[in-house]
């Protein structure tokens, strides 16, 4: 102990560190889609909107010198991908998924078209708070140095769990969500309810992609999003569109995400490919616990295509 | 005429990385009049790279063709040269055979020695002695790297540690991110890489007070307080090179492979965080290695599990196939291969 | 009032005037145009023509938040509850002017103090789609009353009650009108309701006003005279032949619904060849379930189906062995495919056998339309062409498809559900006389219906299901109709 | 689609056949299956010209490199074919699950499975004559990605599980799996840097088209396509697999296996890509690697959908995209574009078509009177 090392208290430590570091994007993506999906409507381009609000928010970091503007400027642009396929969707006769796989494809090209320029410069980045103060162990102290934005996260599934419950923007979400018919019968317009609810949606996935380019890993190329997008709307459906199981499955992709190289450092080095793909396999191994062939996912917004 | 020369990239041009450092040798041949530089960037390494080829010899007329991406040599731009047997072809890092066409050749460099450099700097700056390597797959080239960087280290301290980290692949920042806070987290203060583009592992080190060595091209502008040292290439010296010879009729050999002696690579100038001693050392070894009469891999050398994979009295040069094909790492080294 | 869906004309220059503190009936046949009216009230639709007057002044009504404020209320023909959600949230959201953040314990409060004034109770916090479809019209009705609407327009809305739940409704809203509280408008296929509670009646054909008049003055014969106009009913076989062997038997089958709840809970049945076994009970317990286990749409989690003596799992050559038809409710929804062609869609059952298909695998087209236009002109199917995609037909000209398909042939067993649901005079006389031609052919007929009377008319045996047991069986001839009444709504 | 739905004059009034229709009137449909997606194209085309002119490129420089680069010559039209072939394939992987209404995306999985499979199979066989090696090479693709893509749809049916998130979250687990194979057991000790099985050998590869440098996964796809279509349309598995498509509750109540169907429309559509995957090793490569992993099972995704799905149609939009992709280059070297444009462009046809969709039955000539 007396080198600094904590040994095998590397890997809980690193998986609680990274349940923090790496789940932020998972949590905003996860946070928007659950209220798109709630409004009766899946955007699978979320994975596009992560990456343009990434590139976006570093280049606005860049040349305003303000990182907050930064992550301003993502969620506008998230928002404006969202109201893209609002309004497509629309349309009659268009299918949401097959909109959600042309807008990821449109927004990771439109992000790398733009952000070329950006690859190099070093923008500034957000501050981190010192949550670690009181430890002396250094380890403790760095996993502790958490950003604005994950606290933003995670007080916003408890702000929505109640919001979907007691507010009448939550309410009118859940109904255009559950019936369009009701929605419409109430005299309230199920698409403009859907526009919004994607709009935020994509606000916030926007958002979620600031964090990966402003603070971790923290800066902008074009491998950033490893299908961080694609997993955490895939994460919306186990965790059964309920924004406090969002944040719990958030963690968990985090803590997993950070399973492999911390089991490395402390010499567990076989099949870190298989370590790699933990996330994937853990979600797709919730999926078949959870799910079942007889009878409709609880929770499950009944105007959504994908569960219909 | 003009001459055509074509570069492709399997990723980005401006990656701060592997690409970029191709790019950077591909800017300083557009200086030389005459010359014209076609460039395409991430071409995947399948049939595409053998189309992208052939547009560039038959759509821009390229007489001399860069295909830069390990993945390119086999079987794609042996086809090629096959096909195409009076242009010539370059690839950076395979291993040409004398069954391969002659108007393939394949050059790369010993960036090991600069990693050995890298390594010793790191020796002397490690307050712990630990050291860590975020690496993508462990293939020789880049056990060599970790080998050469640990042997290094242990030139400045005998108990010096390298702990590797494989990500699994070439670009994974998040993954790169997360080995770079682990290997911080188990007390490691130096840190260095063998990925595409190491401004992650850079910048996350940084942030968290380690001290980093680059890899690739010279990183210091992201961190200038930690940054040491790296292991550069030196294409933009390469490159023109081989257009002179081109021009003067000499035959570019084949197999062409050199290091700091032939100004292949280069080290970064050292960050101020280097003491006296450290530099003294790390320029004593760079001038013996830039002479061409120092060894790295001089036995005799066990590797991490106790076995002897260099016996005493050999010395494998630089030039050594045996090198060629590493797959194990070096005592002092912490991970595994598989 | 014209309105206008493309070309076709849903309305024609339609009046309609409803006395304030009265209780007026719409009747008319089905695509009458009384729902498209209505909603052209209510700006859900907006009228291609014609003027909205309310107390004598014009309003422009372009949505329904503007109807709202007028004080008009309707409850549609579907509902329009959200089943995901409570009761009280339903009601909550329902109004006009929701707080941004609702206090639940307030309007809790406010809730059931509006509860204790109502003459019939729902619970407030059970889910919508927990309760049942007689609680969930009460709710509907509750909304609007709720709203403080004095207007109210009900589109069928007794379609899922039972007689008795029906008439309490209707009281209690009729009171209200005698009592000057209340203004209805009323959509009802059902003459015995007109007759006991409404005012005064409009009668629509085609989308054209076909009568007008008070109710005291009108016989049930003569409003049916004028919704069908001069078109000739479908004229029902008596009932003959022998009751035989029993063709279909449950033997203690239980079967889950969608949320995972048992819905059908362990019942046991036998009907026998030449026998017409009617399942009455209100929507929502079990029926639906139970017919889709029949029809290979739910599986069962225990229990056996057994047919002609042979164990059945609904599969296509038991189906075809044991000469099974399923005439489902919803056919569209249930028993076609949308976008395939009427042609297509009528040779479901027997497009893998020659003539539809050659060598076992290659379709030949020419027989699917061969078969199709016998079965049109057989079954009266009003279809463009026999390429026509079934979505685009007309309710009851779906029913016909489906009855063509299934009735085309031989048929040992018949399951049907709600055949007649929403339809109108004509198609309903032509289906029951076709169930009834299958049964003295011979057939064993299960049919499920939510229509008591349509039951009795059929039936041979009945039986009551409620929360997914049989909970009465009698011969229909006996059967007392208090006591299945009373079964049904569970004493 | 129901272009008829817009007009019930005949389903109101009685079975009275309108005027004798138009051309116009008779092909509406057909000719609109044309005219739509080529209008949308246009709109894209136009969308990405004005983009690039933002930029200070020219539209017309831009349109007159995708052609060259395209379709311009011999070679473009012979790199255009090399790129579309292995789309068709993928491609198929979505449009024929999408026959019964399911969204499978995984196609990537299942070509490095069926990559990996049909390797071992090579592997396996050594010594025997080409032929037999082909043929195991074939099937070992096929019945690899068929099982990849069947543990989907078997998710979907037994387990509820949805098969678009089941088969997205397979490719990362196929590419976990194939790189620790090739990392693994299965590692060539002769391949240094680039770890990869060993080599299938020269003379077990399928090669060119004589007189081409297309190589033979070209016709494999059409092939394969025109199969698919035939299937879909013609045949009494087709016509099931419709109806079940259409409406699974129809489908049960006339007593289809739906099951059954929907495991062999998922093996297909996953043997499709599988072999994909065994092209790629046979035609291209020679062994398996990571490099298979190069997204055509992403962009075959896009091929079907731009196709609505329909397996003949898969062939021209895998050309166009062939195109496309073989244009990029052209692009970055002279006039100097990004590589992402490609992207770019990609993305915004796949928005026009996808909107366009809003068009069938309303393109106003193509109507017919009222
Ligand atoms: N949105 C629409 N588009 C086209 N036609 C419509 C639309 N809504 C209704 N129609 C047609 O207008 C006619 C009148 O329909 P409406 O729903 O008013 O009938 P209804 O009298 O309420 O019948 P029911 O007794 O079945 O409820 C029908 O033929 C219907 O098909
Ligand atoms: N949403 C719609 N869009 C377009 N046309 C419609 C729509 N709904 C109904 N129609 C058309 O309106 C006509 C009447 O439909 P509807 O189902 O109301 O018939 P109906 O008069 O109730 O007949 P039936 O008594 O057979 O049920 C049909 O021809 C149908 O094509
Ligand atoms: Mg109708
Ligand atoms: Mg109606």
């Amino acid at each position: 102990m007396a080198d600094g090392s904590i040994g095998l208290w590397t890997v809980p430590l690193a998986v609680f560190g990274g349940a923090i570091r790496v789940s932020t994007p998972f949590l905003f993506v996860s946070l928007g889609e659950c209220i798109t999906e709630r409004s009766g409507r899946i955007n699978l381009g979320l994975e596009g909107t992560l990456v343009m609000g990434a590139m976006s928010a570093y280049g606005i970091s860049y040349l305003s010198g303000s990182p907050w503007l930064g992550v301003l400027a993502a969620g506008v642009t998230g928002a404006l991908l969202g109201a893209l396929h609002a309004g497509i969707c629309s349309l009659p006769r268009v299918n949401d998924i097959a909109v959600g796989i042309a807008l990821m494809l449109f927004g990771t090209g439109l992000a790398f078209y733009l952000g070329k320029p950006l690859i190099e410069p070093t923008a500034p980045r957000l501050p981190a708070i010192d949550f670690g103060w009181w430890s002396d162990i250094p380890q403790v102290r760095a996993a502790l140095r958490i950003n604005v934005m994950f606290l933003i996260g995670v007080a916003l599934a408890p702000i929505l769990y109640w919001a979907f419950r007691t507010t009448r923007w939550g309410l009118l979400i859940r109904t255009a969500g559950e019936s369009s018919d009701a929605a419409r019968a109430m005299g309230h317009s199920v698409l403009l309810i859907r526009l919004r609810a994607t709009m935020v949606g994509g606000f916030l996935a926007g958002i979620g992609g600031s964090f990966l380019s402003l603070f971790y890993p923290g800066s902008w190329n074009e491998g950033l999003s490893s299908g961080q997008g694609i997993t955490a709307v895939a994460l919306v459906i186990f965790a059964r569109w309920d924004p406090m199981l969002c944040l719990w499955a958030s963690l968990a992709f985090g803590g997993a995400a950070a399973l492999g190289p911390a089991l490395q450092s402390v010499g567990v080095t076989s099949g870190y490919h298989l370590f790699n793909a933990a996330p994937y396999i853990l979600t797709l191994a919730i999926m078949i616990i959870t799910c079942s062939p007889k009878r409709t996912l609880t929770g499950a917004p009944a105007e959504l295509s994908i569960t219909r | 005429a003009e001459t055509t020369i074509g570069f492709i990239y399997v990723g980005s041009r401006d990656d701060y990385g592997y690409n970029q450092a191709h790019a950077q040798g591909a800017a300083a041949l557009k200086k030389i009049p005459g010359l014209k530089v076609v460039e395409e960037e991430k071409v995947p390494e399948t049939d595409a790279v053998e189309k992208t080829i052939e547009s560039m010899i038959n759509l821009d007329s390229a007489t001399l063709l860069f295909p830069t991406s390990f993945g390119y040599y086999n079987p794609h731009m042996i086809k090629m040269a096959t096909k195409y047997p009076k242009l010539r072809f370059e690839h950076c890092g395979g291993l040409w055979t004398d069954k391969d066409p002659k108007n393939a050749g394949s050059y790369f460099g010993y960036i090991d020695e600069a990693q050995y450099i890298s390594g010793i700097v790191a020796g002397y700056t490690s307050k712990s002695g630990k050291l860590g390597f975020v690496a993508a797959k462990p293939i020789p080239q880049v056990l060599r790297n970790i080998n050469a960087f640990t042997l290094g280290a242990r030139l400045a301290n005998p108990k010096a540690t390298t702990q590797v980290i494989f990500t699994g692949d070439w670009s994974m920042p998040v993954k790169e991110a997360e080995a770079t806070n682990s290997l911080i987290d188990q007390g490691i203060d130096v840190l260095t890489c063998h990925v595409d583009g190491p401004k992650t592992m850079v910048e996350n080190a940084a942030r968290r007070g380690a001290m980093v060595c680059g890899y690739h091209c010279n990183q210091s502008a992201l961190a200038p307080k930690a940054y040491l040292t790296g292991a550069e290439w030196n294409w933009e010296a390469l490159y023109p090179k081989f257009v002179k010879m081109i021009a003067a009729g000499q035959e570019i050999p084949n197999f062409y492979r050199g290091g700091l002696k032939e100004e292949i690579v280069k080290v970064s100038p050292y960050g101020e965080a280097v003491s006296a001693e450290a530099r003294k050392h790390a320029d004593d070894i760079k001038a013996k290695l830039t002479a061409g009469n120092y060894v790295i891999f001089k036995g005799p050398i066990t590797d991490n599990k106790g076995k002897t994979v260099i016996a005493a009295g050999t010395e494998r040069g630089q030039q050594d196939p045996e090198l060629e094909k590493m797959d194990y790492l070096v005592e002092g080294v912490i991970g595994a291969t598989s | 009032m014209t309105m206008r869906f493309g070309d076709f004309l849903a309305l024609d220059n339609v009046e309609l005037k409803v006395r304030p503190g009265s209780f007026h009936a719409l009747l008319g046949e089905n695509g009458a145009g009384k729902s498209t009216l209505v909603k052209c009230i209510m700006g859900y639709y907006h009228a291609t023509e014609g003027d909205i007057l309310i107390g004598d002044r014009q309003q422009a009504i372009s949505n329904p938040k503007d109807a709202h404020a007028l004080g008009l209320g309707m409850v549609y023909q579907h509902f329009t509850l959200v089943p995901a959600m409570t009761v009280a949230e339903n009601l909550v959201l329902a109004r006009d002017d929701v707080p941004a953040v609702v206090d639940w314990s307030k309007e809790k409060r406010e809730l059931e103090a509006f509860l204790a004034r109502m003459p019939f109770k729902v619970p407030l916090n059970a889910k919508v789609s927990d309760i049942s479809a007689g609680e969930r019209q009460k709710c509907e009705i509750l909304k609007q009353l709720y709203l403080k609407r004095r207007f109210l327009i009900l589109d069928e809305p007794t379609s899922v009650l039972t007689p008795a739940e029906a008439d309490e409704v209707l009281g209690m809203l009729r009171d209200m009108v005698v009592k000057g509280e209340l203004t209805i408008l009323m959509i009802t296929h059902k003459f015995r309701e007109v007759m006991a509670f409404a005012d005064e009646v409009t009668i629509l054909r085609r989308g054209k006003l076909a009568g007008q008049g008070k109710v005291a003055e009108l016989t049930p014969d003569a409003m049916a005279r004028t919704m069908i106009g001069a078109e000739e009913l479908t004229v029902q076989p008596p009932r003959t032949g022998e009751t035989g062997q029993a063709r279909l038997e449950l033997a203690k089958v239980r079967a889950l619904d969608d949320a995972g709840a048992v819905a059908v809970h362990d019942v046991s049945l036998t009907v026998r060849a030449g026998e017409i076994v009617g399942i009455a009970g209100v929507s929502g317990n079990g029926q639906r379930q139970l017919v889709e286990v029949l029809a290979g749409q739910r599986e069962a989690e225990s229990g056996e189906i057994r047919v002609a003596g042979d164990p059945y799992h609904a599969r296509r050559e038991e189906m075809r062995r044991h000469k099974m038809s399923l005439l489902p409710e919803e056919p569209l929804k249930n028993a076609c495919v949308g976008g395939m062609s009427v042609a297509d869609n009528i040779a479901f059952r027997e497009f893998d056998r020659a003539p539809f298909a050659s060598l076992g695998w290659w379709l030949n087209r020419g027989a699917f339309r061969d078969d199709a236009k016998k079965k049109i002109a057989q079954y009266k199917i009003k279809t463009r062409t026999p390429e026509t995609p079934i979505s685009a037909l007309s309710g009851g000209n779906v029913q016909r498809a489906v009855l063509a398909r299934e009735l085309g042939g031989d048929v040992e067993v018949l399951v049907a559900a709600n055949p007649c649901f929403g339809l109108d005079f004509a198609a309903v006389a032509q289906i029951h006389a076709e169930i009834m031609a299958a049964r003295n052919r011979g057939a064993a007929v299960l049919l499920v219906s939510e229509d008591l009377d349509e039951l009795l008319e059929l039936s041979d045996r009945l039986v009551v299901m409620f929360h997914g047991e049989f909970v009465y069986e009698a011969r229909t001839s006996e059967a007392d109709l208090t006591v299945v009444g009373r079964h049904m709504a569970g004493h | 689609m129901t272009t008829e739905a817009a007009d019930p004059v005949g389903a109101v009034g009685a079975v009275a056949p309108a005027a004798e229709p138009g051309f116009l009137q008779r092909h509406g449909a057909s000719i609109e299956y044309i005219l739509i997606p080529g209008a949308a194209l246009v709109g894209a085309l136009a969308v990405f010209g004005i983009f690039v002119a933002l930029f200070g490129k020219n539209p017309l420089d831009l349109y007159f490199y995708m052609y060259q680069g395209a379709f311009g010559t011999w070679f473009s039209w012979q790199n255009t074919l090399t790129r579309a072939s292995p789309l068709i394939l993928t491609a198929l992987c979505t449009a024929l699950p999408a026959q019964l209404g399911m969204v499978i995306i995984g196609g990537e999985g299942a070509l490095l499975i069926g990559a990996l499979s049909a390797t071992s199979a090579a592997l396996a066989l050594q010594g025997a004559p080409p032929l037999v090696i082909q043929i195991a090479m074939v099937c070992g693709g096929v019945i690899g990605g068929g099982l990849w893509i069947m543990l989907s749809g078997g998710l979907r049916q037994y387990r509820g599980v949805n098969e678009t998130i089941s088969s997205l979250l397979l490719v990362y687990i196929a590419l976990a799996i194939l790189n620790h194979l090739v990392e693994g057991v299965m590692r060539d000790p002769a391949s240094l840097n680039k770890p990869s099985t060993r080599e299938i050998g020269a003379a077990n590869m399928i090669g060119s088209i004589p007189g081409t440098d297309v190589h033979w996964g070209l016709v494999f796809g059409l092939i394969a396509a025109i199969t698919a279509y035939i299937l879909i349309y013609h045949t009494v598995f087709g016509f099931a697999a419709r109806v079940a498509g259409g409406n699974i509750r129809a489908a049960k109540i006339v007593g289809l296996g739906v099951n059954k169907l929907i495991l062999t429309i998922c093996f297909l559509a996953g043997g499709a890509a599988g072999l994909a995957g065994m092209v790629e090793v046979a035609a291209v490569q020679g062994r398996t690697n990571a490099n298979l992993a190069a997204g055509y099972g992403f962009t075959g995704i896009l091929v079907a959908f731009l196709a609505r799905q329909n397996p003949l149609a898969i062939i021209p939009v895998a050309i166009l995209l062939g195109g496309i992709s073989a244009s990029g280059g052209l692009l970055q070297r002279r006039l100097g574009l990004p590589d992402a444009s490609v992207l770019v462009l990609q993305g915004i046809i796949f928005v026009f078509v996808l909107a366009s969709d809003a068009l069938y039955g309303r393109v106003g000539f193509l109507k017919g009177k009222s």
